[in-house]
């Protein structure tokens, strides 16, 4: 019985390190067919991923270790945070440890480790790049934990397996303003932290306008695959995060085979539904000017708070 | 033995006399001054055993009067040793003349004789006298530099000093007349504290009253309380290191016996209210204007003045507190600070032969320059401003539970207030001097190894006194005891 | 003799030792080493002792009625004394032995090798005093040591000197606000001890219990570095050789907060809830104006300071946040927001002491403390740049480390505490929740700046590009705060159990005891034991793994060294990379009516053409608003009183006897 | 003698003191103001001999004789000594103008009986109704020592002080034993002396007698 307890977390780290790629080949293929372009085929970034790991790794000559090792705390923190989010299941070994706090850590972790590598090599573009990084995380910080506050106050436990089991059971104790409304902080959040287009465009060219493109600027090879995938695996825990929080059903609350297959799907699902929306938002949305950014998140800031007033008022 | 208490200081007087100022005769003036002390040891030993001791109807010792003796004798001790090195280095370098440190060794003995004289006097006249000595023998004292500052410094001393304590006469006076008058008429009415204390609740209280105002008046005007207090900056800044030193840690105690003395005798007659209120206006004006000249202060013996202007208003605060706890508080604050404030003196008077000037903007980066002078000044400095390895820390603590204990708090807080604005200016005028990279070479004069000792020994007994009393714990408590109605 | 008191004495008498060793040795380099290793000894003696007491829970006593005239000594360390002198004895062991490499050159002197063990004794018998008298003496004792260690290089910079003149004025500001604070409440108890003013300050009237809490805050706060009185830390911390900035910063600072718990708690056994709204707001405000403060600033010492407000305005939030849940019944949140304080003041110590030693070995090693002049570090000085990464990722509360785990907890309390009916609660605790979480933001924001341009690319100064390691044994003593950081990070269970029974020892905050929160059970501190530790794991794990893999790959894991892309362009200076100070330029221009920086750009153009720029120069410069708008006033006000004041004693002797004249009138009708 | 004329007797002298301080408020000229301190003296030290021939006791007598000789004869001399040897011997404005010195100088005495009704009703002896107008001297006397501007004028205003006092003492001195007495005429006769040399000095080193010199000592 325990043995597909011990199976959930595997499954999702699979998931998510081949979802994430494929992911963001979706949104690529769909933002090319509303601008009448055939696009590249889904799978493309996978194919671009394996050429990169092909390639011979390469480090600015006075760059130190943490340039080399930046990609792996990445890749790690993303990885790590997979196995804790319940996506297929809210039955894990982990279950005790996941819990919103934490995952919010993980995630600043990681975006720390990619600007420290970013400034490593000493380029006047790395150091643009971690410096609005780091801005935009400074400010989206609050927004994420005043909306895990919102929903936790809501659930009456910031345990995320917990909270999931008892919007499923008690769908009536979220049903408030406040939890919609840390829902939308929560979207604008992950919109700022997945460098997605209105705080940053991820496929512009043009170095002055970038964010996260200017931190990857030096990195090449197995490096800059580490790192991209270890972005859209971000991309997909928190699109895994914001469905199974305002969509829970057909989770795997149990630990039966067939349930978690259904589980796997409902998740394929929900993911794909929502990865679609996001690329048909990109394509009617410009890039906002670098210091429009603080005030768009400032208003996230003050929908969560509102969201965590109305959340203690109401019960 | 009182009497020989009182003579010992006379014999190095007369030998400077006879011989004029030799360096013996200034290890005279030390032994005799250190014979002070263990006399009022002794005094204290004997006075604890078997009571207060008497000689004739002029002297008499009690608990109280034994420890002012120690207070006196011991600042007595460090001032003339401290003035053995000053006057050779003055007459080395031809400061002064040598008959005028003839006049310098005689008139110091003489200052601690009548001091001496005015602890142990039974009656209050003599007291009186005693203390109108006191002025007399360290008027020419203030004036030993024949500056045209030195001789006003003397005149202002001599007139105001005068001044007040005449009208202490005065007062004691209308108390002998009081007396004379009581209801009970009695034998012939003697001036003696103890004839005194027995008769006070059935003294007048109309003149016991305008009495009180007198005597606390004019003893104020000795113990620089303000609004008296103007004549004691000029003193202290013209006298000479150890006469400002010994002026500051013996002559102000003693005027402060003087008031503790009257205060027994006003709240048997009149209440402990109309005392209790002389003592908190005078406490906080001399606090207030403390704080306010020592702001901007631009003259180090001047900064030292006024913090004993500062010491004067605490201790008045305590006295007007008036338990136990705060009178031995009050007694050890003036012991310590006497001590305290006489290292800080030397230390200055040093600086002044060194610098050249008394200016705190003179003197630059004495660390460095100085050590040897640097470091026993600042750490005087540091214990007058109440910091803890030094006794005046436990007394101001003493002082404020015991206020709040006795509902004073808000005095307390103003006392405090004024206190911290205190701290905030000595500290800034101490770094000025001390701290920072030195000027040019030496202007003044170098000097020598002499000084250090009774810096030392000072700060020694200034920290000794803030770890423990445990010597003086019974005597301090029986001293205070006396003076509890 | 228990355990504990066996180390206590233990402590005290190896610290006399090492005061009298400092003097007597000659030699100032065998002087040096000697004093530092008992230092070291008096400090782990005293942390043994510490956790003596901490796993018994019974308090060690003394008695020394004779010394300190009309009070005497007595001491009680109980287990909330116990937490604080834990940390104590830990920072204090790694500064010592950090000491003995920092001040084997230039400030191996007499009287600052004697001061160091004295300031050490006094900041572990502050926690252990147990009456009126000795906590004011040596908490006046630690001002006086600490002044004068400030002064240690005064001879070199005049801003020391500056920075004593503040240091010694707002400390005794404080003193006199505790004076007044205790003369209270012994006046009301009779005696001065700290159990018989617990007995009995629940007696007194209300108005007088708040007057003392007041009292309390001020006195406390303003050592603490809370934000109104907090202008002295950014002046002194910086200016103190880093070791002893590392035990003001590390641990002088959180006495502030014990002050604040044993008489908020202790003493007063709690209050109304506007004090510990009170505490809040200004927790709250510390720990923004602190953050701010520290991002603008391109001082790596002074930067530090400024985030030691922050850290405090944290940990004031937590006490606020308990106090608030004793007034509205949530006596266990309470002991969880009370756990998380004291969980965050140990791990504040630790890794606060280690940027400030990391600092130090900076300036020692580079000889230069402006981050826009530094850089390049971590090749030329590893193991310091280690440290002090580590030390980042720690004070930035990211998972693996001890910083983590104090403000999960503490993000747990309150947001556990937020939905109690009372609507002060309410309102406060999410503002509360909201000023953390922005914190946290900004600490990471920070600590990237100063790690990223401190040590990382190439050297912008000669200085930077000549930095040598330091030696051994500054490594050793940051090594052992490093690995107490990882410890408390991993198993931070070992702490359980203590703060437990600290606690529980405060009083008027019930011992804490695991809950069920709808549906999930809720054990402070220790639930974030499990958290902790499975994540500290999977990180190690995750990362060595794919280190591992990369081995694998066809290009077989050599690495080319190359010149940097940077967009085609080559030859790659040290002029072309992000300062501190355009780093943080973002984050200041959104926060600039807080910090109201003076920018002024001056541009010089060649002779030839209007449009080509020869020099642009930009200079930023941040003051703090507090001391313009709070300090500079009330300075400039004494100082005029103090000028009128001259008119006083103008020297005419007339005066002088028109006053004797006016006060004879006055008295003689007065008693008419 | 019968009572009352030596009541009046003693009204009488005293009254001669006071007028005598009054005056001395008034005129400018230094040498008249010491003949009038001389007068002054001599009242005082009459009214000692009244009381002592009263008490018809001889030390009293011999004392207040002796004092009679010092106040009216020795010290005027030697203040006189030296106003001749120094150059000014008017005094200039003083601070006060002579009409306000003369109205603060009633106001003193209507303040001085205020403050001794409270003395004189204590006991009903003619010295004892005599005490107020020694209390008036002793207000004139500190304001005149206050507001001279030379330095012979203020030795002057401070012995007009001290002989009010005196005057008290000998009222009232029913309890001042002889050796006190002794003591304090002593200690005054010092102080005069000590106060004669500094003007000395003061006249050789500042050449004028002039207290505005005296101003270098400040804050």
């Amino acid at each position: 019985m325990n043995t597909t307890r011990a199976l959930v977390p595997i499954l999702q780290l699979l998931l998510v390190f081949v979802g994430g790629p494929l992911i963001v080949g979706v949104i690529r293929k769909v933002r090319a067919r509303l601008e009448g372009r055939v696009g590249a085929p889904i799978h493309q970034p996978l194919r671009d991923l394996r050429k990169l790991f092909a390639k011979e790794r390469i480090a600015p000559e006075h760059a130190s270790w943490v340039f080399v090792i930046a990609p792996a705390v990445l890749m790690t923190s993303a990885a790590v945070t997979a196995v804790l989010v319940p996506m297929v299941s809210t039955v894990s070994p982990f279950a005790q440890v996941s819990d919103l706090v934490t995952i919010t850590a993980l995630l600043l972790l990681g975006t720390v480790a990619l600007a420290l590598g970013a400034l490593d090599p000493g380029t006047a573009f790395g150091g643009m790049g971690a410096s609005r990084e780091m801005t935009i995380a400074a400010l989206t910080e609050p927004t994420l934990l005043l909306s895990v506050a919102a929903i936790s106050i809501l659930t009456g436990t910031t345990n995320l397996p917990g909270a999931i089991n008892e919007i499923i059971d008690r769908p009536g104790s979220v049903s408030s303003i406040g939890y919609v409304l840390a829902l939308v902080a929560l979207g604008i959040a992950t919109l700022a932290e997945s460098t997605r287009l209105p705080v940053d465009n991820p496929n512009t060219h043009l170095e002055l306008t970038m964010v996260h493109e200017a931190m990857v600027l030096e990195y090449a090879g197995p490096d800059l695959a580490l790192v991209e995938t270890g972005s859209s695996m971000r991309l997909v825990i928190f699109l895994g995060l914001l469905a199974n929080l305002l969509v829970p059903w057909g989770i795997a609350t149990g630990s039966g085979v067939a349930e978690l297959a259904v589980g796997t799907l409902t998740f394929g699902l929900k993911i794909g539904v929502l990865a679609v929306a996001l690329s048909v938002f990109e394509v009617f949305t410009a890039k906002v000017r670098l210091f429009r950014v603080p005030e768009l998140l400032a208003l996230s800031l003050v929908l969560s708070f509102l969201g965590v007033i109305t959340s203690v008022v109401h019960p | 033995m009182l009497l020989l208490l009182v003579l010992l200081p006379v014999v190095p007087a007369a030998a400077a006399a006879i011989f004029g100022w030799r360096r013996w005769v200034g290890w005279l003036g030390v032994a005799a001054s250190g014979l002070v002390v263990v006399g009022g040891g002794a005094l204290a030993v004997h006075v604890l055993d078997d009571g207060p001791a008497t000689f004739e109807s002029l002297l008499r010792a009690d608990a109280l009067s034994a420890f002012m003796v120690i207070i006196v004798g011991s600042v007595a001790v460090l001032a003339s040793w401290f003035s053995v090195p000053y006057l050779e280095t003055e007459l080395v370098n031809d400061l002064n003349s040598h008959r005028r440190a003839t006049v310098y060794a005689f008139l110091i003995n003489l200052f601690i004789a009548t001091l001496v004289l005015a602890v142990l006097a039974d009656n209050i006249g003599v007291m009186w006298v005693a203390i109108e000595g006191t002025t007399i023998a360290s008027a020419f004292l203030v004036g030993h530099r024949r500056t045209r500052n030195s001789l006003e410094a003397s005149w202002k001393y001599v007139i105001l000093g005068s001044v007040g304590i005449v009208l202490a006469f005065l007062g004691t006076v209308l108390v002998a007349y009081a007396a004379a008058n009581t209801a009970g008429g009695g034998a012939e009415p003697s001036l003696s504290w103890t004839a005194l204390t027995e008769i006070a609740p059935r003294l007048d209280p109309d003149v016991m009253r305008v009495a009180v105002v007198l005597l606390f008046l004019g003893y104020g005007t000795k113990a620089g309380l303000a609004p008296m207090h103007t004549w004691l900056p000029d003193a202290y800044n013209q006298a000479p290191a150890p006469i400002s030193a010994l002026s500051s840690g013996a002559l102000l105690p003693v005027a402060f016996y003087a008031i503790f003395r009257m205060r027994v005798i006003a709240d048997l007659s009149i209440g402990p209210d109309f005392a209790r209120v002389l003592l908190i206006v005078a406490g906080l004006l001399s606090l207030a204007v403390a704080a306010s000249l020592l702001i901007a202060q631009r003259d180090y013996m001047r900064l030292l003045a006024y913090s004993s202007i500062e010491h004067m208003g605490i201790v008045a605060l305590a006295a007007a507190i008036g338990t136990p706890i705060a009178m031995s508080a009050a007694l050890l604050h003036l012991f310590a600070h006497g001590i305290g404030k006489s290292v800080a003196f030397f230390g200055s008077g040093e600086i002044a032969l060194s610098d050249d000037s008394t200016r705190i903007a003179d003197v630059r980066g004495l660390a460095t320059r100085r050590p040897a002078i640097a470091v026993p000044f600042g750490l005087a400095l540091l214990g007058l401003l109440g910091l803890p390895p030094f006794a005046l820390f436990a007394t101001e603590i003493a002082i404020t539970r015991a206020g709040f204990s006795e509902g004073l708090g808000w005095i307390m807080a103003i006392a405090a207030i004024l206190v911290l604005v205190i701290f905030g200016s000595v500290l800034l005028h101490a770094k000025q001097m001390l701290l920072g990279t030195p000027d040019e070479g030496v202007r003044g004069v170098e000097t020598g190894k002499g000084f250090a000792g009774p810096l030392i020994l000072g700060l020694a007994a200034f920290a000794a006194l803030g770890i423990s009393i445990w010597p003086i714990q019974h005597l301090l408590h029986e001293a205070a005891r006396t003076l509890v109605t | 003799m228990s355990f504990a008191e066996v180390s206590a004495t233990a402590a005290m008498v190896v610290g006399a030792v090492a005061i009298i060793a400092a003097f007597s040795i000659g030699d100032a380099r065998r002087r040096a080493l000697v004093t530092g290793v008992l230092t070291a000894l008096c400090g782990f003696s005293g942390l043994l002792a510490a956790s003596g007491v901490l796993a018994t829970g019974r308090p060690v006593h003394a008695e020394f009625p004779h010394l300190l005239p009309f009070a005497g000594l007595s001491f009680r360390l109980d287990p909330l004394g116990a937490v604080f002198v834990l940390a104590v004895g830990g920072v204090v062991t790694a500064a010592a032995v950090y000491g003995i490499g920092y001040t084997r050159d230039h400030l191996s002197g007499r009287s600052f090798q004697a001061l160091v063990p004295a300031f050490a004794l006094t900041l572990l018998l502050v926690p252990a005093a147990s009456s009126m008298g000795t906590f004011l003496v040596f908490w006046e004792l630690m001002a006086l040591t600490s002044l004068l260690l400030v002064l240690a290089e005064q001879r070199r910079s005049p801003e020391a000197r500056d920075a004593a003149m503040w240091y010694g004025v707002m400390t005794h500001l404080g003193f006199i606000a505790l004076l007044l604070m205790f003369s209270l409440l012994a006046a009301h108890s009779g005696n001065g001890s700290f159990l018989a003013i617990e007995r009995s300050s629940s007696s007194m009237d209300p108005a007088l219990r708040s007057l003392v809490f007041i009292l309390a805050v001020v006195g406390f706060g303003s050592k603490a570095g809370m934000v109104p009185l907090h202008a002295w830390l950014p002046r002194a911390h910086p200016e103190a050789p880093s070791h002893v900035s590392a035990l003001m910063s590390g641990v002088m600072v959180k006495l502030g907060v014990y002050g604040i718990v044993r008489v908020g708690f202790g003493l007063l056994g709690g209050g109304p809830s506007w004090w510990w709204v009170v505490l809040l707001v200004l927790g709250a405000a510390s720990a923004l104006f602190g953050i701010l403060q520290a991002i603008a600033s391109s001082d790596l010492k002074r930067m530090l300071a400024y985030s030691t407000t922050e850290n405090i305005g944290l940990i004031l939030i937590g006490v606020g946040a308990a106090g608030l849940f004793t007034t509205t019944g949530h006596p266990i949140l309470a002991a969880a927001a009370l756990g998380a304080v004291l969980l965050h003041v140990i791990n504040h110590a630790a890794f606060k002491a280690l940027l400030f030693l990391a600092a130090g070995s900076v300036v020692h090693g580079a000889g230069e403390r402006n981050l826009d002049r530094l850089g390049g570090l971590m090749r030329r000085m590893p193991v310091t740049g280690a440290m002090f990464a580590l030390g980042a990722v720690a004070i930035a509360a990211l998972p693996p480390l001890n910083g983590f785990a104090s403000e999960w907890l503490l993000l747990q309390s309150l947001i556990h505490g937020a939905d109690s009916q009372a609507l002060v609660v309410a309102i406060a605790v999410p503002l509360a929740i909201a000023v953390v979480a922005l914190t946290a933001g900004l600490t990471a924001a920070t600590f990237v700046k100063a790690t990223g341009t401190g040590f990382l690319a190439l050297p912008r100064s000669p200085a930077a590009e000549a930095a040598t390691e330091s030696p051994r044994s500054m490594l050793v003593g940051m090594g052992f705060l490093a690995s107490v950081c990882v410890l408390l990070g991993v198993g931070v269970g070992v702490l359980g159990a203590g703060i437990g029974r600290a606690v529980a020892a405060v009083g008027g905050v019930r011992k804490p005891a695991p809950f069920r929160v709808h549906g999930s059970t809720l054990s402070p501190p220790w639930q974030v034991v499990g958290t902790s530790m499975a994540l500290a794991a999977a990180l190690v794990l995750g990362v060595g793994v794919i280190m591992v893999l990369l081995r694998f790959l066809p290009s077989g894991g050599r690495r080319r060294r190359a010149d940097n892309w940077g967009c085609g362009r080559t030859q790659q200076t040290a002029r072309m990379e992000y300062t501190a100070s355009s780093f943080a330029e973002p984050l200041v221009r959104v926060f600039d009516d807080v910090l109201h920086p003076d920018l002024d750009i001056d541009v010089t153009h060649r002779q030839e053409s209007q449009y080509y720029v020869e020099k642009i120069r930009l200079r930023l410069g941040i003051k703090d608003a507090f001391e313009e708008r709070l300090y500079r006033p009330v300075l400039n006000g004494i100082h005029a009183w103090g000028i009128w004041a001259r008119r006083l004693q103008n020297g005419s002797v007339h005066r002088y006897l028109g006053y004797a004249f006016a006060a004879l009138i006055i008295l003689l009708v007065a008693t008419r | 003698m019968s009572r009352s004329a030596y009541a009046d007797l003693l009204n009488l002298l005293a009254g001669i003191a006071l007028v005598a301080a009054v005056l001395t408020l008034w005129r400018r000229k230094l040498i008249a103001i010491v003949r009038l301190l001389a007068v002054q003296g001599a009242a005082v030290a009459a009214v000692g001999i009244l009381i002592g021939i009263d008490n018809d006791s001889a030390t009293e007598i011999v004392l207040a004789s002796g004092a009679l000789v010092l106040k009216a004869v020795v010290i005027p001399l030697v203040l006189l000594r030296v106003v001749r040897r120094g150059s000014e011997t008017r005094e200039t404005e003083p601070l006060v103008n002579v009409s306000a010195s003369l109205v603060a100088a009633a106001l003193l005495i209507t303040i001085a009986f205020a403050t001794t009704r409270a003395v004189v009703s204590l006991s009903d002896s003619p010295e004892a109704g005599v005490i107020p107008i020694g209390f008036a001297i002793v207000l004139v006397g500190f304001f005149a020592l206050a507001t001279r501007r030379k330095a012979p004028a203020q030795l002057v205003g401070f012995l007009l002080f001290e002989n009010g006092v005196a005057l008290v003492a000998v009222l009232a001195a029913a309890g001042v034993s002889s050796v006190v007495e002794l003591g304090v005429s002593l200690d005054v006769l010092l102080a005069v002396l000590v106060l004669q040399v500094l003007t000395a000095r003061m006249q050789d080193q500042f050449d004028s007698l002039d207290l505005d010199h005296l101003q270098e000592l400040r804050d």
